[in-house]
């Protein structure tokens, strides 16, 4: 099985607002995809669908040859499908650490223990130790959420997403936000990613996208309007016109 | 030496009319006979318990007898209240004289309980018989649906039915109603010729008597009676002249025309209370306060609690609501009820009474 | 109202007790474009939310146009003419689109919403619909048009940027220099890209640890990569 | 079918007291997060007022109606001033303590001033007469409240769908700094509205006193009443209070009338019901994903 | 790495190893003190013990999970009606009847979060409310069982161990009390840090980002119902077995929301806040109302007012704060 996530003729709308028109698409094993497209195109309700928040009316998603169009999220998340949050979602009151340390227990199954404090647990310790120090947030380790600046935020994100050991990695804009200066981390920690993973990612921020993805998709108003390797990118008069701007 | 009484009471909350009352009517007792018993000094100790709380109130009287070292408690105004202070007398060698609750099997819970208030029974079974009386053939029944209200129906069912008369129907409610606009359209549906109605005194009481007048009850020609406690005399300012000839059964009027009552109501105005919120929890007190004093009396300030009881077993005196018997098998109050009518001199409501069925033992534990 | 200057000195602030920015001064003159740089959690943020009055004020002075307003609420300086764009957008989630674009008028006609319409064309799309339904990039687009709808003459943008298309940028800072040209506001930016950041502004502050720990002309800083090492952490803007 | 029509009626003017009492909280709990629950007590403070203004004094019914919106106000807004404008924005819990803290401070004043005992508002002529329905006659008391009923309804929703009014104050409940930032002066948005729903409160507990007698309890008894009516209605909603009050006060009334004693279960399962298939609310703002 | 994790982490354990004993120690101090300081208020007590249980369960679905209720008296109720009804049927064993109270408790604690779980927000203190109520309107109608208003009286419970009467001054069931709270506090503090405790804190501040991870929110959620059901369940049950009534105000909306003003007010979260709180707001309570019969309330009232608008984390966060002021 070479094709991870296949997504079949999907479509999806908001009251008469047609967000998600037909959209096909298929991630191989490996893939490093970025999906692209002007605001309110309809890119992080496409993650939505396919993460399974929203239900779309027609089409088909399977992951890994099977069908989990009307599966529920946290199993799709079981079987290894992963995403991360545009709008930081994290817990305000809980430390970096306690963030790690909850994926990891849950990723693993434990976290039902009613006994021992994950704190007792050197193995889940270092490796959420060892995921922080990836992005360099590990100076914020016991932190409280709520008190850390929000670019901080956006990172710790990332290695919640990381963190989960995914299959197939949805990333919804994981640098905005983050300065160019520390764009390096991200990158650096996108190019760690193990090999087999297929990674979906959007983002605005094209030098991003173009050191990242093997293959781009355009979407606009629902529908894909492009789909080809990023040097292509630029000479297509309808991505330059809706999304790139003139002078990309 | 002093000897110290508890009186358990809700003395804040809903209900604090009656604390209020029982404090007034230890006192009055205090200020006509004195602070001392057979020489003895007799102090009463105040505890609050607000609302239906079995729990605290053994929690209370438990402290009352270890803490404070009480020989005698009074008070109770709840049932379940005194059914929870029951278990602890023999224990705790206290004879209790509950000033209210109204559940006729609370005084066989244990052998020093004493009760100087009624019973539901006890004012039931007069009006049952009034209703009767006044020709009455079918009858409809509405309470609160807790334990005297049970209590009230039953008593009336049973004298009324024996009388000849048909209950129709028989309505609960629950105590948190306010709204009777419902439940007197199916009261007018019923058929019935009179409606016998007991809640709590307060908001039940006065919703009711609106909607019972209000949709015309009266004109249709079905009669009201009901015991005292939807006429309390705290009460009737609110009802106003709506009320007025509303009839009611009750062992006692603020206005009952007597002179130990004129001594009784200036005892209470010497210790501060206002007239006008006097009910039967006051003349409950008083003489549950006379009770207890005798006991002191009779076992020289011991803690004997069989020889305290025993010697008011039988006792009979004038109390201010008529004369009174404290029953020897029951250790109930053996006392007249009143036929009652609501009327109005000068400016003031009053329960005038036109009728007295003398003698009135608790009917509930009679039946039995 | 035209812009007005923006005269800062011994600025010192943070959350409660902690003190997050320290010691900052600085001076825009009007209809100047300033923008603000530095690492993540430098304090950035926090500095304009001080400078609105969002956060707790330690020590030092904020005057617009000459006149202090260090001591007045959020409201009073938004009459004083400060306008914010917060980085977290910060759009009223339980409120439509129209009605978020009217709670920024500041007592003007709802007749001037039309001008945040034309600016993104996509709000009036969405007008009815709530602020929490809409795309990231459109709540962005939202809380800028807010900010602008009350003519602030001292505006203040944090990151104003995330999230938008490439076109929108481009459309939006042309807009923003605009107005600064067109002396009708005075513009505070932060930004994250430096590239934008620099082409954007006249002056530039470095932030580090809550302190300015560089303030110049744009072009001092593009055409010394070596600062830029200094203080960003990455070699030369490309 | 007469029958029918009269447990109707009675029902509506229930529901409609409900309303009036209730729309006030509504507002306080759903546009300014303020789980007020010592809105009763307001409601009570207004029914006294009013007993006060006509029992001991004598004075007129419109003027006690008035004296009661008015004191009410005048009560609460200090009260908003020191007290409440230091909980907006926390969460619901610390709100609770502080308004349960309120209500037991205003019964226990009440109590102290005006006794324990159930206080009435005796009604002017006009307001005691009978009105022929064609089906049934009804006290013009009940027709009046019917009617102040749909004018509050129709007056608010007005006042908070379509004048800025609203705006603002959604807006600065929502995020009182950043409305700040953009110019809202929140502290007099919120004290305006927090006299709103007390004036409401109040005006509802004067007028509904003879379905909803005054006691210093009052502000306990109605509270779950109250609770359960604006979020069955959904928080914040004018029509879906007023449904939420015309739907349970029909099932209490109905269900009083055929099953007395166990008129509560009927109630309390509707409620569950009505709940788990709207779990907004029957017009709730829909807050979050 | 290593070495790195445990130079951050391990302060961190003992830090909270350390709160415990300290708590533990606390309980216990007070616990003793109070036995000897008032050797003659012990039922009153004993009540305050076992209603800290009902506080510490609501701290588990309230505190910890977020989820609103006004509505929790429905586990400590079913608690003291499953003991007091085993009891007038003849069990008279007071651990026994404290393990059928847990159970009974149980029980309730699922039923009523199968519901009250399918809400949210508002919905939830709603359905919460509806449930008491109608447990409290079915306990007293079905009066043949429950003796209905006037509860059950007089519940006849052997001595513990076959040692230990449970007579007048409830020395007895004030020991039993203690240790069962003292058992139960530690044991919840644990829960609460341990990952299942984790998540669902992670669940009240943001359950969309729970589900993310990959947690059914639900299941978790009517997990800590279960266990809050439980303990609730046993303070009925102790409540039951040491004053020997059971009476209606045990699944009434006032104890419910009674025991929400005392979680509040001791500070949420933290197990050791609901105690305080209970301890100290009732002890506050009792003394007012001996000293001021017809006036406590206000000055409840007012007690409440001032903990919100000055020690708006609960007692528990006041603590809390002199603790750190201590170590800068
Ligand atoms: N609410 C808060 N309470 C306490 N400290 C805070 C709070 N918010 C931010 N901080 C701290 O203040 C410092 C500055 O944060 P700020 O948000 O101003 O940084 P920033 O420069 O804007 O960063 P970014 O580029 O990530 O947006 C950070 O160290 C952060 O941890
Ligand atoms: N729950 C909703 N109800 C109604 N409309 C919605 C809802 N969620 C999203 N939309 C609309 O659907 C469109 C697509 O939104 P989406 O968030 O997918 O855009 P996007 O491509 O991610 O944009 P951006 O780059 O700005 O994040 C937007 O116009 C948005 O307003
Ligand atoms: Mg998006
Ligand atoms: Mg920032």
């Amino acid at each position: 099985m070479d094709t991870l996530l296949d997504i079949r003729n999907l479509k999806m709308n908001f009251g008469g607002l047609k967000v998600t028109d037909d959209v096909s698409l298929n991630l191989a094993k490996g893939s490093r995809t970025a999906l692209i497209g002007p605001n309110g195109a309809g890119k992080t309700t496409l993650i939505n669908l396919i993460a399974g928040a929203y239900r779309p009316t027609s089409g088909s998603i399977s992951l890994m040859g099977q069908d989990v169009t009307g599966m529920k999220d946290t199993d799709r998340v079981r079987l290894g499908l992963i995403r991360s949050f545009q709008i930081t979602r994290l817990f305000p009151d809980l430390t970096v650490i306690d963030h790690l340390a909850m994926a990891i227990l849950q990723r693993e199954g434990r976290s039902a223990g009613m006994f021992k404090s994950y704190h007792r647990m050197p193995e889940v310790l270092d490796e959420a130790m060892e995921a922080l120090a990836r992005l360099r947030l590990d100076p914020l380790a016991n932190r409280v959420v709520a008190q850390i600046a929000y670019g901080q935020q956006r990172l710790l994100e990332i290695a919640i997403a990381l963190v989960l050991k995914p299959k197939v990695l949805l990333l919804d804009e994981p640098a905005a936000g983050i300065p160019s200066s520390d764009m390096d981390r991200v990158v650096a920690a996108l190019d760690n990613l193990p090999a087999e993973l297929a990674v979906l990612l959007i983002d605005h921020d094209m030098d991003l996208v173009r050191r990242f993805a093997r293959e781009v998709i355009v979407l606009s108003s629902g529908a894909v309007i492009f789909r080809g390797t990023p040097e292509q990118l630029g000479s297509d008069p309808r991505v330059r016109s809706a999304y790139l701007g003139e002078d990309a | 030496d002093t000897i110290k009484v508890g009186v358990i009471g809700p003395m804040s909350g809903p209900y604090s009319l009656y604390g209020q009352n029982f404090q007034w009517g230890v006192q009055a007792y205090a200020q006509v006979n004195g602070k001392t018993a057979d020489g003895h000094d007799v102090e009463f100790v105040f505890r609050d318990l607000p609302g239906v709380d079995p729990a605290k109130a053994r929690a209370l009287a438990q402290e009352l007898v270890v803490r404070d070292g009480v020989q005698y408690l009074a008070g109770a105004y709840f049932t379940p209240n005194a059914l929870a202070i029951a278990p602890l007398l023999q224990q705790g060698k206290v004879p209790f004289v509950v000033l209210n609750a109204a559940t006729s099997s609370i005084v066989e819970q244990s052998p020093y309980i004493l009760r100087t208030s009624f019973t539901m029974w006890q004012n039931t079974v007069p009006a049952a018989k009034v209703a009767i009386e006044n020709g009455s053939k079918k009858a409809i029944t509405i309470v609160s649906d807790y334990g005297p209200g049970v209590d009230a129906e039953a008593g009336f069912k049973k004298t009324y039915e024996e009388g000849g008369g048909e209950l129709v129907e028989t309505l609960r409610v629950p105590l948190s109603t306010t709204d009777f606009n419902p439940l007197v359209q199916r009261i007018k549906q019923s058929g019935a010729d009179t409606v016998f109605a007991f809640f709590p005194a307060g908001a039940p009481t006065l919703g009711f008597m609106k909607s019972y007048i209000g949709n015309g009850l009266k004109e249709d020609g079905i009669k009201l009676i009901s015991t005292g406690d939807l006429l309390t005399e705290p009460d009737l300012p609110a009802l106003g002249d709506v009320a007025i000839g509303t009839q009611s059964t009750y062992h006692y009027s603020a206005s009952h025309d007597s002179p130990e009552n004129k001594a009784f109501m200036e005892a209470l105005k010497a210790v501060g209370a206002d007239p006008s919120k006097v009910t039967m929890a006051a003349v409950a007190a008083f003489d549950g306060a006379k009770l207890i004093y005798e006991m002191i009396d009779a076992t020289d300030g011991e803690q004997d609690p069989q020889k305290a009881v025993d010697a008011v077993k039988g006792m009979s005196w004038e109390s201010p609501r008529g004369p009174v018997t404290i029953d020897p098998d029951t250790r109930h109050i053996t006392q007249n009820v009143y036929l009652r009518e609501v009327a109005k001199e000068g400016d003031t409501y009053m329960n005038k009474e036109i009728r007295t069925f003398e003698a009135q033992p608790d009917w509930g534990l009679e039946g039995k | 109202m035209p812009a007005a200057t923006l005269h800062v000195n011994g600025l010192s602030s943070g959350y409660g007790r902690t003190v997050i920015v320290e010691d900052v001064s600085f001076s825009v003159p009007a209809g100047q474009r300033m923008a603000i740089i530095g690492r993540n959690g430098m304090g950035k943020t926090t500095l304009l939310s001080t400078l609105m009055g969002l956060t707790t004020h330690h020590a030092g002075t904020i005057a617009v146009e000459g006149a202090g307003v260090e001591k007045l609420s959020a409201s009073r300086r938004a009459y004083a003419g400060l306008g914010y764009v917060p980085q977290t957008r910060d759009i009223f989630r339980t409120l439509t689109v129209e009605e978020n674009l009217v709670s920024g008028l500041k007592g003007r006609a709802k007749t001037n919403l039309d001008e945040a319409y034309h600016l993104f064309p996509r709000l009036r799309e969405r007008r009815r619909n709530l602020g929490w339904q809409l795309s990231g990039g459109e709540q962005q687009m939202l809380s800028t048009a807010r900010a602008l709808l009350g003519k602030p003459s001292v505006l203040l943008l944090d990151e104003p940027l995330e999230g938008l298309a490439p076109v929108i940028c481009q459309e939006l800072m042309a807009a923003f220099t605009e107005l600064a040209k067109a002396g009708t506001t005075t513009i505070l930016l932060v930004e994250q890209n430096l590239k934008t950041a620099l082409a954007f502004a006249e002056e530039v502050l470095v932030m580090e640890r809550g302190r300015i720990v560089w303030s110049g002309q744009s072009e001092a800083l593009s055409s010394e990569p070596h600062l830029i090492d200094k203080f960003m952490g990455v070699a030369g803007v490309h | 079918m007469v029958l029918f029509f009269n447990i109707l009626s009675d029902a509506f003017v229930y529901g409609m007291v409900l309303f009036i009492i209730s729309v006030g909280l509504s507002l306080a709990m759903g546009l300014m997060k303020v789980v007020n629950l010592a809105h009763g007590a307001f409601a009570m403070i207004g029914g006294y007022i009013a007993s006060y203004i006509t029992q001991d004094q004598g004075m007129s019914y419109t003027l006690a109606v008035a004296a009661a919106v008015v004191g009410a106000i005048i009560i609460a807004v200090p009260m908003e001033r020191l007290l409440y404008r230091r909980i907006y924005g926390t969460s619901e819990l610390t709100q609770v303590l502080m308004t349960i803290g309120i209500t037991f401070v205003i019964i226990g004043v009440a109590n102290f001033i005006f006794g324990p005992t159930l206080k009435t508002i005796p009604l002017p002529d006009e307001l005691r007469q009978r009105v022929d329905l064609g089906f049934r006659t009804m006290s013009s008391n009940r027709v009046f409240i019917a009617f102040c009923g749909a004018a509050v309804a129709a007056g608010l929703w007005y006042v908070i769908e379509k004048t800025d009014f609203g705006i603002k104050l959604r807006a600065a409940v929502e995020n009182e700094k950043i409305a700040g930032s953009l110019g809202i002066k929140t502290s007099v948005i919120f004290s305006v509205s927090f006299a709103l729903a007390t004036g409401l409160a109040a005006f509802g507990g004067v007028i509904g006193a003879e379905l909803l007698p005054i006691e210093p309890y009052y502000a306990l008894t109605y509270m779950v009443m109250l609770l359960v009516v604006v979020c069955v209605g959904g928080a914040g909603s004018i029509g879906g209070a007023l449904a939420a009050c015309l739907i349970l006060g029909t099932v209490d009334t109905v269900a009083r009338y055929l099953l007395p004693s166990y008129g509560a279960f009927f109630f309390y399962f509707a409620v569950i019901i009505i709940v788990l298939m709207f779990p907004n609310g029957l017009f709730g703002r829909k807050l979050n994903v | 790495m290593t070495a790195l994790s445990q130079t951050r982490a391990i302060p961190a354990t003992t830090r909270h190893g350390l709160r415990d004993l300290i708590g533990a120690c606390a309980i216990l101090a007070v616990g003793v003190g109070c036995f000897f300081l008032f050797p003659n208020n012990l039922s009153f007590l004993t009540i305050i013990l076992s209603i800290s249980l009902l506080v510490m369960s609501l701290d588990l679905v309230t505190g910890v999970s977020g989820v609103a209720t006004l509505g929790h008296a429905f586990v400590y109720g079913a608690g003291a009606y499953a003991a007091g009804i085993a009891s007038v049927n003849g069990v008279s064993d007071p651990l026994l009847l404290l393990l059928l109270g847990s159970l009974a408790g149980l029980l309730a604690g699922v039923v009523s979060g199968a519901l009250i779980l399918k809400g949210h927000g508002l919905s939830q203190l709603v359905i919460s409310i509806a449930l008491v109520q109608l447990a409290s309107e079915g306990v007293n109608k079905a009066s043949f069982v429950t003796g209905g208003s006037d509860g059950l009286a007089g519940l006849t419970i052997d001595p513990l161990f076959g040692i230990f009467e449970f007579d007048l001054w409830g020395r007895t069931a004030f020991w039993l009390a203690l240790a069962v709270v003292l058992v139960v506090a530690v044991l919840l503090r644990i829960l609460v840090r341990s990952p299942f405790g984790m998540m669902c804190r992670g669940i009240h501040q943001d359950r969309v980002r729970v589900r993310a991870m990959g947690a059914s929110v639900y299941l978790t959620l009517l997990k800590m119902y279960a266990i809050s059901g439980f303990v609730g369940g046993l303070g009925g049950a102790l409540q039951a077995v040491a004053t020997q009534v059971v009476g209606l105000d045990s699944v009434s909306f006032t104890t419910s929301a009674e025991a929400l003003v005392m979680l509040i007010f001791g500070g949420t979260g933290h197990i050791f806040g609901a105690l305080a709180g209970t301890f100290v707001f009732m002890w506050f309570e009792h003394s007012v109302s001996a000293a001021s019969p017809f006036h406590w309330l206000i000055l409840v009232g007012i007690l409440l007012i001032l903990v919100v608008l000055f020690a708006p984390k609960g007692i528990y966060g006041l603590v809390g704060r002199l603790f750190q002021h201590k170590e800068v």
